[in-house]
């Protein structure tokens, strides 16, 4: 069968022959860079067409159908429009600051593409400990936050960016709970390790009910990380204008916009990956004909496929909920989500040092 | 017990969640319950009432003939002075002066499409036309002239 | 009659009323300054219990200005209009917002809108009309304002 | 130096919400006081969209001056007209032909419906849910493109005038109003499972904005917004006007005060004014839908008040008449403002999310109160 590993060892091959290793190696990291700046264009093109079409939908709209066939090209021309507009930068803010914010948000949202396996071996970078630094590069997001709200000097976006911060320091305690659940069972931080653990069987049908409930706790936590509704009070329209974002315009703020859908493809991705096996095909135990079956759909696609249908429901959400209050929001963190993951994770170990999952 | 209200508690949250949920992706996956109307596509078949008020018309009839006979009843019913009637004196064959309208002035502009005047008219001269796309690139084009060049006032109305 | 019993109730507690004849319900004129005590003891006293004032406007009589306050009951329903003739040079009343709150704004509208001085008012600013207004009072029977004011 | 910053000395920030602020649905300006995120003190600024109406109905007969208070509430345009209408009528004192009034009457309560989905919608979108604003517009465009059949505008029809309406009804109008009754009904459960029974809805409304009676009455507020706190009120019971002391209808009450109340009762009135529309719909009287009145109508020397039940609340036009052809005075008790100035009071030791919840069960439209 073909494979990634192919191409990326033949792209090897063909530049040691011709360059110094230096320089090979310099060249695949661009490409690199260039692979993945390649694949946020799309994604923001897709997921911001798919989020409009979803809420055009459940709202009985029919959402932009001008611009191209059935208006595929919709998003395409928003960001022609944020590139030609000005970027205004207000006369009070930290312009140094104000200006680097943006840019923290989408180069944290790029490093946590390295570790993420989007197919059979493809994956950038399988550090050893995958899970464990998505989770910590992941935070910094919320100091891009800070920065903007702080450097904007506008009430709306320093609330905004407080509230932020709050909201996305609590919910990486449960998130991490419940990445952690996973790790235990595993026993490895590595991702494609975690992937090929679920090789028989995804971890949210092998895990019994504790892992459906570490499953349920990561989307809600993750939703919360990626300030999406129903927990968008960082950029709550109708409280703050539009929050740590108020201040920005043309592409600084296609930017954030753009960051903000990658990382919920990133944490989509993850959660597709810990909990519904990343690429690996739907698998049931021992059931040799079944896998082979399963094995003839590519791997790419089971990993796009699980992480869009998670990126729905994160839609859904967004277009069914109201929002809550920043002091619900907390409380939902402190007096619900963590005891419940911190029992949850307690199970966890139990089933795993006693083996009782398959 | 407490254990067992804060299960009921997050149980009836899940729940009063998931029909809301529910209700949405019937939405979703409904497509037919759309009711958005494509307006500049729907041009051609759009059809408005009747009785709909988009700006103030004067019927004529296909030999150019108009039922005003310039008592100004329009104009004093208007709020906003947005109808300005301009008589003047037309000579009758058997050498009688006659009133009549010189120009029926319309300002669109001003309109807020009340019908007074369409009800204060005592010949039922003027009506309401269901035009509505009355932008223009020049305020002037919205000051109109009612009658038609040459017009004049059909036989027997009084 | 429900007016009826109110004119005679009215009539017990105060010496010296006089109702206006006419209009829907029964009608007080009285001083300024015999406002306030009696505002009091219409919304205190358990037989009128007057505790909403509905609606509180001026009218310029181009002579004078005449504040008009319509009060009901929620408990017995009957209504009573009170009328204050005020100077239309130096119009002072003393201020009702504290007998019933939603005099405050009321209140405020008149003084942008007529000039009248409430006496005691908490916070007698502008409230409509924007900074710069102070003293033009637009609802006047003289104001003129050549360039906002179109004459058909 | 920090009162140029918008902090005061006690260090809390001053922020403005408005004029264009996505939850203040229109031009109000309200500079609220925050600590953190709790709101301190709160005051409108208003006069953004004040075109000093009663100025201009000075000048304009007692048949043109309808139209303007179109503009006022524009939500229940409607019933504006119909006050106004009730007033001259009173001053003329013109008997209504009773075609024309349950005509009046179940426009009325078609508009108090339009207007209560409007602010079902909007309220929704307040506070974070974008759907139901969209499924609210589905029921309120059937009942304007209804509107718009009989009286040929959608927003500001200018049907009602001295001694009746202008028009007989369209002969759709009965056949189009039951079925729109039917498609209601289908509808209001919907309306429940997307938000009234949401878990994270109720905990944003529940003892949000508490309104205690005595304040609701003391501060002027009518409406849904004082019957949420159990303050009888509904014009419409109390001093019945045109048809309605003749149908069957509850005044809807609730007692908690909060925004949760106020939600609940104008949820509970739509489903009356159905009833309401009901009891009328198949028993239209035949007769003229006009009283005979004179070319040039002339108001007694005198003063007229008339009270109704607007969408938002009691709307008082109060007429003081010279014996002219143009009112002498005339003053427009709107419920919108008396509703406003209850939002100081009880925002004050909520929350920023808190604040756009109470803006929206106190249901302000913007042109009504400024006038």
């Amino acid at each position: 069968m073909w494979s990634f590993s192919g191409l990326a060892t033949g792209i090897d091959a063909w530049l040691t022959q011709r360059f110094n290793p230096a320089l090979s190696l310099t060249i695949e990291m661009v490409l690199a860079g260039i692979a993945v700046i390649t694949l946020f264009a799309v994604l923001g093109l897709v997921l911001v067409l798919m989020e409009r079409k979803v809420s055009a939908w459940m709202q009985i709209r029919l959402g932009p159908n001008r611009v191209g066939p059935k208006g595929i090209l919709q998003s395409l021309a928003d960001t022609l429009k944020l590139l030609v507009k000005e970027g205004l930068t207000p006369n009070s803010a930290d312009k140094l600051l104000f200006n680097f914010a943006p840019f923290l948000a989408i180069i944290v949202a790029m490093l946590l593409m390295a570790p993420i396996a989007f197919a059979k071996d493809l994956q950038l970078w399988d550090l050893n400990i995958g899970v464990l630094y998505i989770s910590a590069v992941s935070s910094i997001m919320v100091i891009s936050i800070l920065i903007a709200g702080w450097s904007s000097n506008n009430k709306y976006s320093l609330m905004g960016a407080m509230r932020s911060g709050a909201q996305i320091v609590s919910y990486e305690l449960s998130a991490g709970l419940s990445v952690l659940s996973v790790v235990v069972l595993v026993g490895s931080l590595q991702v494609s390790d975690i992937i090929k653990s679920q090789a028989d069987g995804w971890w949210i049908f092998k895990g019994h009910i504790p892992m459906v409930v570490s499953f349920v706790t990561f989307i809600i936590a993750v939703t919360a990380e990626t300030n999406r509704a129903p927990f968008d009070l960082a950029e709550a329209e109708s409280e703050l204008t539009a929050g740590f974002h108020t201040e920005y315009s043309g592409m600084k703020f296609a930017l954030f916009f753009l960051a903000e859908y990658v990382n919920v493809f990133i944490v989509c991705a993850v959660g597709a990956t810990l909990f519904l096996g990343g690429w690996m095909p739907f698998h049931i135990g021992h059931w040799q004909g079944f896998n082979h079956v399963m094995d003839y759909i590519p791997s790419s696609l089971w990993f796009f496929g699980k992480t869009f249908l998670l990126i729905f429901v994160i839609m859904w959400f967004r277009w069914t909920f109201p929002r809550l209050r920043i002091d619900q929001l907390l409380n939902l963190e402190w007096k619900y989500l963590l005891p419940i993951s911190m029992v949850n994770l307690l199970v966890t170990t139990a089933m795993a040092i006693l083996g009782w999952h398959f | 017990m407490f254990i067992t209200k804060y299960i009921q508690e997050v149980w009836g949250a899940v729940r009063s969640l998931a029909t809301g949920l529910r209700r949405t992706m019937y939405y979703f996956t409904h497509h037919k319950e759309i009711i958005t109307q494509q307006y500049p596509d729907n041009r051609e078949t759009l059809v408005l009432p009747e009785r709909f008020k988009g700006e103030v018309i004067m019927p004529h009839d296909d030999k150019n003939e108009h039922r005003c006979t310039g008592c100004t009843a329009c104009e004093l019913a208007c709020p906003n002075g947005t109808i300005k009637v301009i008589t003047k004196f037309d000579i009758k064959p058997e050498g009688k002066k006659k009133k009549a309208i010189d120009k029926l002035v319309y300002h669109l502009e001003l309109c807020t499409m009340c019908n007074l005047c369409v009800q204060a008219c005592p010949s039922d001269a003027i009506k309401m036309a269901q035009t509505f796309e009355h932008s223009v690139f020049d305020r002037g084009l919205l000051t109109k002239i009612l009658n038609n060049p040459g017009s004049k006032i059909m036989d027997g109305v009084e | 009659m429900l007016n009826d019993e109110l004119r005679a109730n009215i009539s017990q507690l105060l010496t010296n009323t006089s109702f206006e004849e006419g209009g829907e319900w029964p009608t007080l004129t009285l001083g300024a300054d015999e406002l306030l005590p009696l505002a009091l003891r219409l919304r205190d006293d358990d037989a009128l219990f007057f505790n909403y004032l509905f609606c509180l406007t001026c009218i310029d009589w181009k002579t004078h200005l005449t504040m008009v306050y319509h009060l009901t009951s929620t408990k017995y329903r009957h209504s009573l209009v009170l009328k204050v003739k005020l100077d239309r040079d130096k119009p002072a009343v003393e201020s009702l917002s504290f007998v019933w709150r939603t005099a405050e704004f009321h209140e405020r509208e008149v003084y942008e809108l007529f000039g009248v001085d409430f006496i005691h008012h908490p916070d007698l600013r502008l409230l409509i009309l924007p900074d710069g207004w102070e003293g033009k009072n637009p609802l006047r029977k003289d104001f003129e304002d050549p360039i906002n004011m179109i004459r058909l | 130096m920090f009162e140029e910053q918008g902090i005061t000395p006690e260090g809390d920030l001053i922020v403005n919400v408005g004029p264009q602020h996505p939850a203040t649905h229109g031009v109000l300006h309200l500079v609220i006081t925050l600590n953190g995120e709790t709101i301190k003190k709160v005051e409108p600024h208003l006069g953004y969209i004040h075109r000093s109406i009663e100025k201009m109905c000075e000048s304009l007969s007692y048949r043109q001056f309808i139209y303007v208070t179109s503009r006022m509430d524009y939500l229940s345009a409607h019933i504006n007209n119909h006050a106004c209408a009730l007033c001259v009528e009173k001053g003329l004192q013109v008997e209504v032909p009773p075609k024309a009034q349950v005509i009046r009457v179940l426009l009325d309560e078609l508009t108090r419906i339009a207007s209560h989905e409007l602010w079902w919608g909007a309220m929704a979108m307040d506070i974070g849910a974008f759907t139901p604003f969209f499924h609210a517009f589905r029921e309120r465009e059937t009942i304007n493109d209804i509107m718009e059949e009989t009286c040929g505008a959608r927003l500001t029809m200018n049907f009602m005038m001295p001694g009746g309406v202008m028009q007989d009804l369209h002969p759709n109008f009965q056949a189009r109003v039951k079925s729109f009754i039917q498609q209601y009904k289908h509808k209001i459960g919907e309306y429940a499972e997307l938000l009234t029974g949401n878990i994270i809805f109720k905990n944003r409304m529940k003892n949000v904005g508490v309104l205690s009676p005595e304040d609701a009455i003391s501060y002027g507020c009518t409406g849904p917004t004082a019957r949420g706190s159990g303050v009888s009120c509904d014009i419409r019971k109390l001093y019945p006007y045109e048809v309605y002391g003749q149908v069957d209808f509850d005044e809807i009450l609730e007692t908690g005060g909060d925004s949760l109340s106020r939600y609940m009762v104008r949820i509970r009135e739509m489903q009356q004014s159905i009833r309401i529309i009901e009891q009328l719909i198949d028993g239209i009287p035949e007769g003229d839908f006009q009283a005979k009145t004179k070319a040039v109508l002339k108001l007694p020397k005198g003063e007229f008040y008339q009270r109704v039940e607007t969408a938002r609340g009691e709307l008082g036009v109060y007429i003081v008449s010279e014996g002219g052809t143009t009112p002498y005075r005339i003053k427009f008790r709107s419920p919108g403002f008396s509703n406003l100035s209850v939002l100081d009071r009880i925002a004050r030791g909520g929350k920023l999310g808190d604040l756009v919840a109470m803006m929206g069960t106190l249901d302000l439209v913007i042109p009504d109160i400024d006038r």
